[in-house]
């Protein structure tokens, strides 16, 4: 690799192409070979939605309020989900003569237990995998969840 | 009958399986991992439950998850497809202690059936003729020598655990043995956990013809009339015939009493297959039983005019078989796998499908869970749609299937349609007379010239 | 056989044709509307040529421009399909002169069979027992009423040269009889520019039954089991279904041997349909015949597992019927039209289809020209899909047709799927016990509700 | 890197595809080679094209080259298209003796006959809706046409 790379020539290129609105372009000359491909402008938004919406149009599980089951998908940096690792019945107490393991407005430890999800008869414990304040409890006690679905949301600290 | 089922797959027999359950008024609950929650098997249920993140080992083989899918939705049945685990026997162990049915055999038949050399044995108690080779499991070099030296070369090393063509070695003479028994060895034991293996003869230009059958938990047992599964490559079907061109009435009447009385013998109660080899001299040799739904089921239901995914819900429910002996199956029928694959490298090929018309008309079935806009992920098999035709001549289901083929569009992935093409207008395949062997040769002829 | 063929006509009949014309080998031309350029018969022709712009007058009938077409692409035969110009004796006698085959009956047995009245006293002379009615043309008021005294109310009037329920008047006592004739006059006038009439009696509870019927010109004759056509709404069928409950195989003989014998009687050569209306007494009386495929002809391929467009090339091309007297039907099977409509105003909704996804597995059956992302243009009738099932019993085959139909998503415009699936659900259709009359009855009954 | 990029040269080419309204350019001379990729202008192209170019990928009529069937799209507004009205064997002359009606670069009226489109054995006289001059001639003597079919473009005066 004698030749150096000009990238004040690429990058004027390059410039050209956007300006022109150009997908692709190749130009060889004696020494030099170069090949850009951009990809085409506004993409097809369109399209995409098209498929989701229809078919979820169609009835869903009917146990819960789950449009988004895609998990750490948030808005606010602060905002945190603590997401089911598993299927199974939600409980927030470890038994039902017990107080539950939290409370909204609690401040939380990472590690700190929030629930239990059973399954199959076993009773898995879920920790918090980050520290801060319990905003929201989304899954009523007693109720199933699937893998990946909210149980809580937690106002990190 | 059952109030609710989960079915425990995806793609095309998850549908497949969600239709007959529908028409028995069964609800249904589909599993899906989080790279299938826009897929049809999710959508078209009554309900769904994400069970885990798209790597299969965790989400469609993961017993927990789906089991308590299961529980929470109240079902009361499992449906396990094909693949995934429906040849698990821990599977419908799991199920039986959780008071759910299992659509498929008993765990105890699926064990021995499950282990190939086991089932061998078992075959062969049951008057079945079993293929020469080892009386058991062949742990070393020396025993593997003595074996192959008996019944003659070429042989067939399998691995005991087998299926899908794992830890599968031809070997053709004694220097090459020691070699690939060993590599044998560690393939079926990186695939399985398990290095057993065991040897049987190795025919060259064989059929391999399947004999599916029926049977209820009260004895009634029906054999059907043959699938022709030579077109494989790599141990793998890519396109089934029904009835095969090589069988004569007289050898299909021996080849479905055999693996009736099979299927009495080990009290086998469900749906399953029983797969043969049959040689030149047209003697048939018992290799190995499926004991879940086929994928090429539908060939048999078309000639038959009959569901089966009906048949073996209700046998799992307890009801009597519904099809009676007697009946006839009418014309021929060709299954046509279409898999997202490049036509000559066959490397997979997921993505985003951007346009898809499926053929219909006369004569043709389609099973598929593809559709247009849908990104086909590339965690699961290839398999993207089942095209199968039926019509009253072999000639005739060989036309249909071509100009279906030639009327479907699919475009953004590459599929093997080509090559489906390429065999369905073979000078070979047309006369009926391919073995195992003729989809490697065409694949090779092509790629020479 | 014919090298090439030219299908006339578009939807979902003209890929059902293609799939029938390349399964023979014949070559393909499409013809198409400037508003069908990208529709799926133009693109999965051989070739494709433009015949006019939206208006059918100007492009699908455009009897000079469709003959042009064969011409200047070599073809030698052409294909009507239903509608347009599939029962325009015209049409044949064209293809005639330039010298193409016509699939479809002689002009000369079109133009007996078109004049409704002319029909009647024809299959009168072949011993088919007619509805009691008219001689022959009612040509005012004062005949009407003596006619109508005679056979009694209540009766019905019908254009000669009628057709789709133009010009169709029930009439149930005197007193309305002079307005409704001249109403119905007027309606035949302007729909077909010919204002003759005639009189039958009109039943209430009927069945509308018909026969299908092959023929070759060596005359051959084979008719089919009867397709039960009664679930109609404005005299169009929406569901069809065969056998019928009504019909036991007594009568179903009876009834196939009256077709074939008629159909023997005018010579006639190709595929045909005679309709009857069969009262509650199970007395039968010829209605009309159609002198081509119809729509619901799937269903009798399905229950005979034939394909009925092969045969009517090959007829058409001077072949033998190749399907054999003797043949028998096997299990039940319903279609079902999907047409782009509001289920309860029945207004068409053209429109893009979104989201399309047709069910499939076994036993069901699509035939439809329609894809993802098409438009429906408004100029052509509303038929999008038909969806057809087979099952060994009719509660399987109802139970199968609704599984279908959930299993069917189309997004972008209204159908009529909500109306079909209340149809299969509905208690008198499950007994069986349905007439003419059904399908208006639902209907009011849902909309007084 | 040694030579150097023209900009000025490549600019001009990019301007002229744009003018042209073209999508694909490749030139090559003996030390130099260009290739450029313009994105159609239009935005909704692409979602429609899905269908029409997939579908369009198989085979389609082969007696002429005909992408574009719709009539009367033009860009340049002096420019004609006189399109066929009807399904036929088109025909420059009125006969194989004489010469024929047009030749490219005649000056014509409206209503001048251009061409005949024989339609089952009938001649049909097809006139020029337009004044101008013949630009091109679109389809070759005796070859077949369909409905809407471009013949001749014509540049209006």
């Amino acid at each position: 690799m004698k030749s150096k790379i000009d990238y004040k020539e690429i990058s004027k290129l390059i410039d050209l192409l956007e300006k022109k609105n150009l997908i692709d372009f190749e130009l060889e000359l004696e020494d030099f070979k170069i090949k850009i491909s951009r990809e085409p402008s506004k993409p097809k938004i369109r399209e995409v939605t098209v498929v989701p919406e229809s078919i979820q149009s169609r009835p869903t599980t009917p146990e819960k309020d789950k449009e988004d089951t895609t998990p750490h998908q948030t808005e606010d940096n602060n905002l945190h989900y603590i997401i089911s690792p598993m299927v199974g019945t939600f409980y927030r107490a470890p038994d039902p003569s017990s107080p539950p393991f939290i409370e909204v407005g609690e401040d939380i430890k990472q590690n700190q237990t929030l629930c239990i999800i059973e399954a199959m008869k076993l009773m898995n414990e879920i920790e918090s995998d980050a520290a801060g304040m319990v905003e929201d409890i989304l899954v009523e006690n007693g109720e199933p969840v699937e893998y990946g679905q909210k149980l809580f949301s937690i106002r990190k600290t | 009958m059952f109030s609710k089922i989960l079915i425990a797959n995806r793609g095309e027999i998850a549908l497949r399986i969600m239709q007959a359950a529908k028409e028995l008024g069964i609800k249904t609950v589909a599993v899906f991992s989080e790279s299938d929650k826009d897929s049809l098997h999710a959508s078209l249920a009554d309900e769904k439950i994400c069970i885990g993140p798209a790597k299969a080992s965790e989400s469609y083989l993961n017993i927990p998850n789906i089991i308590s899918a299961a529980l929470i939705t109240k079902t009361d049945a499992i449906h396990p497809g094909y693949g995934f685990l429906a040849e698990n026997p821990r599977f419908p162990e799991v199920c039986q202690q959780e008071g759910l049915a299992f659509v498929g055999p008993p765990a105890s038949v699926m064990r021995i059936m499950g282990d190939k050399n086991r089932a061998r044995q078992e075959m062969k108690k049951a008057k079945l003729p079993i293929l020469p080779g080892s009386d058991g499991i062949i742990k070393d070099f020396s025993s593997a020598e003595k074996t192959a030296k008996k019944i003659g070369f070429p042989i067939i090393l399998k691995a005991a655990a087998g299926g899908g063509g794992k830890g599968m070695r031809i070997v053709r003479s004694l220097p090459s043995l020691e070699n690939q028994f060993n590599i044998a060895q560690n393939e079926s034991n990186s695939a399985f956990g398990n290095p057993d293996l065991y040897i049987e003869k190795y025919f060259e230009n064989a059929r391999h013809i399947e004999i599916q059958v029926a049977r209820d938990s009260k004895g009634h047992v029906i054999g059907f009339a043959e699938r022709e599964c030579s077109v494989q490559r790599k141990h793998q079907k890519i396109l089934e015939e029904t009835p095969s061109t090589y069988i004569d009435s007289k050898l299909r009447k021996k080849m479905i009493k055999a693996a009736e009385s099979a299927a009495d013998f080990i009290d086998y109660q469900s749906l399953g297959t029983f797969e043969f080899l049959v040689d030149r001299k047209k003697n048939f040799y018992f290799m190995e039983a499926n004991t879940r739904v086929q994928v090429e089921h539908p060939i048999t239901e078309m000639v038959y005019g009959i569901d089966l995914i009906k048949e073996q819900i209700q046998i799992s429910a307890g009801q009597d078989l519904k099809i009676s002996q007697g009946i006839e199956f009418r014309g021929h029928s060709i299954e046509c796998r279409i898999n997202a694959e490049d036509p000559d490298s066959f490397a997979p090929s997921p993505g985003k499908i951007e346009f898809l018309v499926f053929p219909g008309g006369e004569g043709i079935r389609i099973d598929s869970a593809a559709y247009q806009g849908w990104t086909i992920p590339p965690f699961y098999d290839s398999l993207i749609a089942k095209v199968s035709s039926h019509a009253p001549t072999r000639q005739q289901a060989i036309k249909k299937a071509i100009t279906a083929l030639e009327m479907t569009t699919l475009v953004g992935v590459k599929t093997n349609i080509p090559l489906q093409l390429n065999v369905l207008s073979n000078s070979d395949f047309l006369k009926g007379t391919y073995d195992t062997q003729f989809l490697e040769d065409l694949i090779a002829k092509k790629t020479s010239s």
